[in-house]
């Protein structure tokens, strides 16, 4: 891989001028890499990126703040560090990144949903990239998978695949894959009648076990230790196990991330249960961009529920 | 807690409705409720004994009123628990009369509804906290925004009281619309030798500074220290070194500008002093009508002012001041009338409104008290006068009385009389209003002793006969149709809020009712306030009034703003905003959304936290919305209160 | 909430105290007669309103939520229902996704003036909640309600 | 959990397993792992269902158990209405759970348990601090195991004395065999809920074994990590190693939570009023409420003090008032499920090897 190389000099050469560049390792088993922090030389030979290079390195950024800080992203990572920088939660000048073109990333339960009746991922022994398949090593022999098959979703509607804001650019950029986002999985989640959307949420939310790696796993989470999640001032939730508290949980974060979401997707990959908590977000997402053209982690200013104008021609407001 | 529930009856107001006993014997199942019951008037002394005797015997901590709106008696009923020793905030009202009672007749469904409401209360107040107002400095200094006779009035109470006061005008003059009239109703004495001189006065005060010429840009701040700016609008004229003289108007050669004072009855030169008894008589330039600014080429004015006063490079200036409190007193503007067709809608030059007439009558007015038609300066013998043009019509939108026009008609009609003793007036009207002091005997004299022919009737059309003008119309009386061949028409034409004046209320944070004119803090109680403390009201921008209700409110305005701004120190709203430094992450959300910059990042150990500037929050709760881990919170509205009111409201 | 049955549905308001909340007030004062079920929550701004109040009342069963401040322009503290506007309307388009009706929520604008408007607003969006019935969300889905029960 | 009788060995056939869980469901709430959507839980069966053999659960059956959010008892408060002066609080006892079944869970899971048994019988209180709610459900729940046949790259539980087949904690454990399971009871309930079945063929019994056995050397051979209690102890003050260690994660709680081990919580009320309910809920030691004191400060303040905590306790602390034992059954779903590839087996490694050189 010439571009791993290219991207490993590209750290090595600003490694000096920083504390650190995150970017991505070998992880415990072979379909998954683990954030990697670079400090010397040999961190860097360490460095990984392609199809597994899957966790959004902004989400460190924050706890970083005060020195200058390396990251390794992908276009939907670059869109993180955009947004924390338009709400100064991070200083520009404290961010080196080194962008890459991105051709979409792995998904762990479509991966699993392809192995079925094989065996499970966490079997899969090894695992090389072949044109544009993964061929797996499993211990019922070698299986091919197309990356596209198993790629994350969010990658299908990829509109940004290069960093546009990096510092360095290695590689050369590539075209989208869309040209805008439809929102198309929304609208297929809404042909179901309002009742069996309800029931919906109500069957996903009661798997959920409140770790918050949701809300952790997000890189615009601006409150981190002070989440009213357990808070009793003020006490928006009890820690009764009911599906309307954990549910309720998942609007209070969609509500703090409307218009400054980038459907990075982080939320939902993280849920060890599995639960769609990118729809709700990107149920909010739709209706910002639809109301007043923004978009999260690409615009410049503040986003649009911190701020307003005094016409609004896109709210239509209801006759009486 | 020891919460006490007072369900009051206020007289069959409620009780006509609502079962108060069985609300009260509900509402001592709530928690915390250590004592309810019913009350025959809780406002009353009685009813405010009983709820003091009843916070020592049951040692209440807290108390919920059920009643009126708490836009009425929060204040009271505070003051009432404050007397029993507990502090005023341990205290919540439930709206049953405004929101149950007056609104609906089913008395189950009301002392169910009631229940809830007061349920909701007790859910609140169970997590009201003790809060204690901070004192703070007051700048004792009134802006008066307006120069008419109700702002004068207000700034000269005020002055003479003692306090310093700013006046904006918008206008080069102040005098407003009065100094626009020839004479007054019911008396008919002029008007100028009473406005002049104390107009003269403004101008001569120790106490007052005058901008005319100004507007007013922008309010900041709050109750007792306002920051306003002011623009002086460019006149080109340095008000320093003119002196009044009258030279340049002289010698303007552009001699066709629109004269606003005059209502356009004649034409006038670009640089104007607007009337000889103007404060301040100063000149200005009007720029549309100015050569120098539309060909270049001029400089008349520059040329022959004595004291080189004339500046085409002038800028509008901006003023920063301090006021401790706000008279707004910006009047009514005249409706565009023209949109009745059926008075010519514009197309007749000889039918006038009724305040181009007074400009006629006036002697130092454009004909110089001469009446002449405006098509051929021929003196009218037959004026008709249209009452309600524009007032009292849903058609147009404005169902108002204006309720002045009935009074000025009668005397223009008067005064036409004495102006030309053969003329013959003729008066359609609708109703005649005149309920003030010697006003009806005034609207009967015009017609027993001044001969006008009062004809109760709308006009259906105006139309032009060779010179004169046909008015046709009914009379509702005799139940015919008559036409009228007049000379000249005057159009009593309905008065509105003054232009812009939503956009000043706006800028002091005040309402406005649809038509534009200021909301009072309450219509019988409180007429001179606004629900914005320290910002009051005086004159026509509250509502159409003539002069002697004008006069009156200035100096009620200018009464409310000395008790305001006699104290030294005033109590701040202790229902502000405050930082749980703890939970506070410093993301600056609450600091971006704050409108009145009330909110500061400060260093605490190192971390950036938010700080809530205690005198200048207004309590709006914006940051406590804003804020993703509530780390802010509006007290006396917090999150848990809200959710308390919420949760009591709910099924599960 | 003990809403008389059969007669009323939970309908709740969030009203600012300088407009809306004296709009209900002069509508009290007006006699103007409207439906028993609504019960107002006095905040002191519509920028108060953290839009998950509204999702609160909803998930706990409300049938309905309106929220009311002062025209645009008119705030008291002169952009809290700018900022309430913006996020009021996102709100409402994303309701749809939990499965709720977003006509079960509305906000509008009323002057303290306005005791007509007010009567007509009230008057409509409890009809509007009539209409569409008694809200469903349940606690627990039909298909848990089966699990827990199996657990007791 | 003494064996009292034989190890009678029980049969049934895929076909006949939906009539036996549901003799089961008769008696007791049975939960069974089932696939829903992309996550594996254990859910109550009911007759229809289908029991996922084939995926390993996502979370551990500890919920059952130690469920995630328990109602301790109500409170109603006096002082009310008639008598505003009565100031006394009426509890109620949370309502009795009724027996239960786990069915087909992992054995790792069931060594879960044993990490609790000690801790919540009131271990280091001579028996005094018992956790009735705990032993209660306990006792009236009966814990069947399967043998596991392949390992996954994140399990670890030979490291830690446990295997693909092991029955310590489980009352019965279960082996596919051909078209059907094979049970063999490890305790008398484990006995008395097999005791309807009919009896494995010797052939079967043979085969199950077998099975056993090849499973048995599926799984990797376990590190020595015999040194662990001691190196973390001697890494307690090695700030620069645990921040290098915890650099990438994130602290939420997804490893504690899915952990079978995990057996801290937090004690809430939640009261409306007049009413109200004592919580017991699962707490997290990865999160920094964990461990902050009311004055603000916080002991355990970097997420680096609080995977020490984490680490230490499972491989030291734990051990070394447990006669040993780790608090940790490598089922490694802590691993699997980590949203940030957070590896403990590696910690405790690189850990053994640090002390080393220190």
């Amino acid at each position: 891989m010439a571009i791993q190389d290219d991207i490993k000099s590209a750290i090595a050469e600003v490694l000096p001028g920083l504390s650190c560049v995150i970017g991505w390792g070998a992880g415990p088993e072979p379909l998954r890499a683990a954030p990697l922090f670079m400090r010397d030389a040999a961190d860097v030979e360490k460095f990984t990126a392609g199809f597994l290079a899957v966790n959004n390195p902004a989400l460190f950024l924050p706890a970083l703040k005060g020195a200058k800080v390396g990251l390794v992203v992908k276009g939907c990572d670059a869109r993180s560090v955009g947004q924390l920088v338009a709400e100064n939660l991070v200083k520009r000048e404290e961010v080196h990144l080194i962008g890459y073109p991105c051709r979409g990333i792995i998904d762990m339960d479509k991966t699993a949903a392809a192995l079925e009746g094989r065996c499970e991922p966490g079997e899969v022994k090894g695992l090389r990239e072949e044109d544009g398949d993964i061929v797996l090593d499993t211990p019922g022999g070698e299986v091919r998978l197309a990356k596209t098959d198993v790629a994350a979703d969010k990658c299908a509607r990829c509109r940004y695949p290069n960093a546009e804001s990096a510092d360095v650019f290695v590689g050369e950029k590539i075209a989208p894959v869309v040209e805008r986002d439809d929102y198309a999985d929304l609208a297929a989640f809404e042909n179901m009648e309002l009742d069996a959307r309800k029931a919906f949420w109500e069957m996903e939310m009661s798997r959920c076990i409140r770790c918050y790696a949701c809300r952790n796993s997000c890189p615009l989470c601006v409150c981190r230790d002070h989440c009213v999640a357990a808070s009793r001032e003020p006490h928006w939730l009890t820690q009764a196990d009911g599906v309307r508290d954990k549910l309720f949980f998942q609007l209070i974060h969609a509500t703090h991330l409307a218009g400054r979401c980038t459907g990075c997707g982080e939320c939902e990959r993280a849920c060890p249960v599995g639960i769609p908590l990118l729809t709700l977000k990107r149920a909010f997402s739709r209706q910002v961009e639809g109301l007043f053209g923004y978009t999260a982690g690409l615009d410049q200013g503040m986003p649009p529920l911190l701020t307003f104008k005094l016409e609004e021609p896109a709210i239509k407001e209801r006759e009486w | 807690m020891r919460i006490g529930v007072f369900i009051c009856h206020c007289g069959s107001n409620i009780a006509g409705t609502v079962d108060c006993a069985s609300v009260a014997s509900v509402a001592s199942t709530y928690p915390d409720v250590a004592y309810a019951t019913d009350i025959m008037y809780a406002c009353a002394e009685p009813g405010q004994d009983a709820i003091i005797a009843a916070i020592k015997e049951h040692r209440l901590t807290g108390v919920v009123v059920a009643s009126c709106t708490p836009r009425m008696h929060e204040p009271t009923f505070r003051k009432t628990v404050e007397r029993a020793g507990l502090n005023r905030y341990m205290f919540e009202m439930a709206n049953i009369r405004e929101h149950v009672s007056w609104i609906g007749k089913d008395m189950e469904a009301n002392t169910n509804k009631a229940s809830e409401l007061v349920r909701m209360a007790v859910s609140k107040l169970r997590l009201n906290r003790e809060l204690k107002p901070k004192s703070f400095p007051v700048t004792k200094r009134l802006l008066v925004v307006g120069g008419g006779v109700a702002g004068i009035q207000a700034a000269l109470d005020a002055a003479d009281a003692g306090l310093e006061v700013l006046m904006v005008e918008k206008q080069p003059t102040i005098g407003g619309k009065m100094a626009k009239l020839d004479k007054t109703f019911p008396t008919v004495d002029c008007s100028s030798c009473i406005l002049g001189p104390r107009m003269v006065d403004v101008a001569q005060h120790p106490n007052i500074t005058l901008y005319a010429y100004s507007e007013v840009e922008s309010i900041s701040g709050y109750v007792g220290n306002f920051d306003v700016k002011i623009r002086k609008k460019a006149a080109y004229v340095d008000w320093s070194k003119c002196t009044g003289c009258g030279l340049c108007t002289e010698k303007c050669p552009s001699k066709k500008s629109y004269d606003r004072f005059n209502e356009g009855v004649g034409p006038t030169t670009a640089i104007i002093i607007p009337f000889p008894q103007a404060i301040p008589k100063k000149a200005s330039i009007e720029r549309e009508y100015c050569r120098q600014f539309n060909t270049g080429k001029c400089g008349v004015c520059a040329k022959v002012c004595p004291t080189g006063a004339i500046n085409y490079e002038m800028q509008d200036e901006f003023i920063d001041a301090k006021v401790g409190g706000i008279v707004a007193a910006t009047g009514y503007d005249l409706m565009d009338w023209t949109v009745y067709q059926e008075y010519g809608g514009g197309r007749y030059p000889d039918v006038v409104t009724s305040l181009q007439y007074e400009r006629m009558l006036s002697a130092s007015g454009p004909t110089g008290g001469h009446i002449k038609r405006p098509s051929d300066g021929e003196e009218p013998k037959d004026v008709v006068f249209i009452q309600c043009v524009g007032s009292r019509d849903v058609s147009i939108g404005r169902p108002y009385c204006s309720g002045f026009c009935c009074m000025y008609t009668a005397k223009q009609a008067i005064l036409t009389k004495d102006h030309i003793p053969d003329s013959h007036s003729y008066v359609f009207y609708m109703d005649i209003r005149s309920p003030g002091k010697g006003y009806d005997e005034f609207t009967r004299r015009v017609q027993e002793e001044y001969q006008a022919r009062y004809i109760r009737g709308r006009v259906s059309m105006v139309y032009p006969k060779g010179k004169k003008l046909i008015v046709r119309g009914a009379d509702t009386l005799m139940g015919t149709q008559v036409e009228v061949e007049a000379d000249l028409v005057v159009l009593a034409v309905g008065a509105e809020a003054a232009k812009g004046a939503p956009h000043l209320a706006e800028k002091l944070r005040i309402s406005y009712d649809s038509y534009g004119f200021f909301m009072e803090g309450h219509p019988k109680l409180r007429p001179v306030e606004t629900n914005t403390a320290g910002v009051f009201l005086a004159g026509a921008c509250q509502g159409l009034k003539d002069i002697p209700s004008s006069v009156a409110q200035g100096s009620a305005a200018a009464a409310k703003a000395l008790a305001l701004l006699s104290r030294d120190m005033l109590d701040s709203d202790p229902q502000i905003a405050a930082v749980n430094v703890n939970r506070c992450v410093g993301c600056r959300k609450c600091i971006e959304v704050c409108p009145f910059k009330a909110i500061q990042e400060i260093d605490l150990r190192g971390q950036p936290k938010a700080e809530v500037i205690e005198t200048v929050c207004q309590g709006c709760g914006l940051c406590n919305a804003t804020c993703p881990q509530g780390a802010i919170q509006l007290s006396h509205f917090t999150d848990n209160q809200l959710l308390a009111e919420v949760e009591a409201l709910c099924r599960f | 909430m003990s809403v008389l049955k059969e007669k009323e549905l939970r309908v709740i308001g969030f009203l600012c105290n300088w407009c809306s909340y004296g709009g209900a007030d002069t509508a009290g004062v007006g006699r103007f007669a409207q439906p028993t079920d609504l019960r107002i929550v006095r905040v002191p701004c519509s920028g108060r309103i953290n839009p998950l109040f509204v999702l609160k009342a909803l998930l706990g069963g409300a049938d309905g939520v309106l929220v009311s401040g002062c025209h645009p322009r008119d705030c008291h503290y002169a952009e809290g229902n700018f900022y309430a506007r913006r996020r009021l309307e996102v709100l409402k388009g994303f309701l749809p996704v939990l499965g709720i009706d977003p006509r079960r929520f509305e906000y509008t604008w009323v002057s303290a003036s306005e005791g007509q408007r007010w009567q007509h607003v009230v008057t409509t969006f409890t009809a509007n909640i009539h209409a569409l019935g008694p809200a469903s969300f349940s606690p627990e889905a039909r298909e848990l309600q089966i699990l827990n029960a199996a657990a007791r | 959990m003494v064996m009292s009788t034989d190890t009678a060995k029980k049969f049934v056939s895929f076909e006949a397993l939906p009539d036996f869980l549901a003799q089961l469901a008769q008696g007791a709430c049975v939960y069974a792992p089932r696939r829903e959507n992309k996550a594996v839980v254990y859910r109550p069966w009911s007759p229809g269902d289908n029991v996922e053999f084939a995926a390993r659960p996502t979370e551990s059956c500890k919920h059952v158990i130690f469920p995630r959010s328990e109602e301790l008892f109500s409170f109603t408060r006096g002082g009310e209405g008639e008598n505003p002066d009565d100031s006394s609080l009426i509890l109620q006892e949370a309502s009795e759970p009724g027996p239960a079944v786990i069915f087909g869970a992992l054995s790792c899971d069931a060594r879960g348990f044993l990490a609790f048994d000690p801790v919540y019988d009131g271990c280091g209180t001579g028996g005094k601090a018992r956790d009735v709610y705990y032993l209660k459900r306990r006792a009236i729940t009966t814990l069947v195991v399967r043998t596991c046949k392949t390992p996954l790259n994140t399990c670890f539980c030979t490291w830690v004395g446990g295997g693909p087949a092991s029955s310590e904690g489980a009352d019965a454990l279960m082996t596919e065999i051909g078209n059907g399971l094979l049970f063999e009871a490890v305790s008398d309930k484990g006995a008395a809920l097999l005791q309807s079945l009919p009896d494995a063929s010797a052939e079967q019994g043979a085969e199950a074994t077998a099975s056993r056995e090849a499973a048995q050397g599926r799984f990797p051979q376990p590190a020595d990590i015999k040194a662990a209690p001691g190196s973390l102890r001697a890494l307690f003050d090695s700030a620069p190693f645990w921040e290098k260690q915890t650099a990438q994660c994130l602290y939420c709680g997804a490893c504690t939570y899915l952990c079978p081990t995990c057996y801290c919580f937090n004690i809430t009320d939640e009261s409306n009023g007049i009413r109200g309910v004592r919580l017991r809920s699962w707490d997290n030691c990865m999160s920094p409420l964990f461990t902050l004191e009311t004055s603000g400060h916080n002991p355990r303040p970097a997420k680096f003090n609080r995977l020490k905590n984490r680490v230490g306790h499972k491989f030291s602390y734990y051990p070394k008032i447990h006669s040993g034992r780790f608090s940790c059954c490598g089922c490694g779903r802590c691993i699997k499920s980590c949203p940030s590839s957070v590896d403990i087996r590696k910690i405790v490694l690189d850990a053994i090897k640090e002390a080393a050189n220190v």
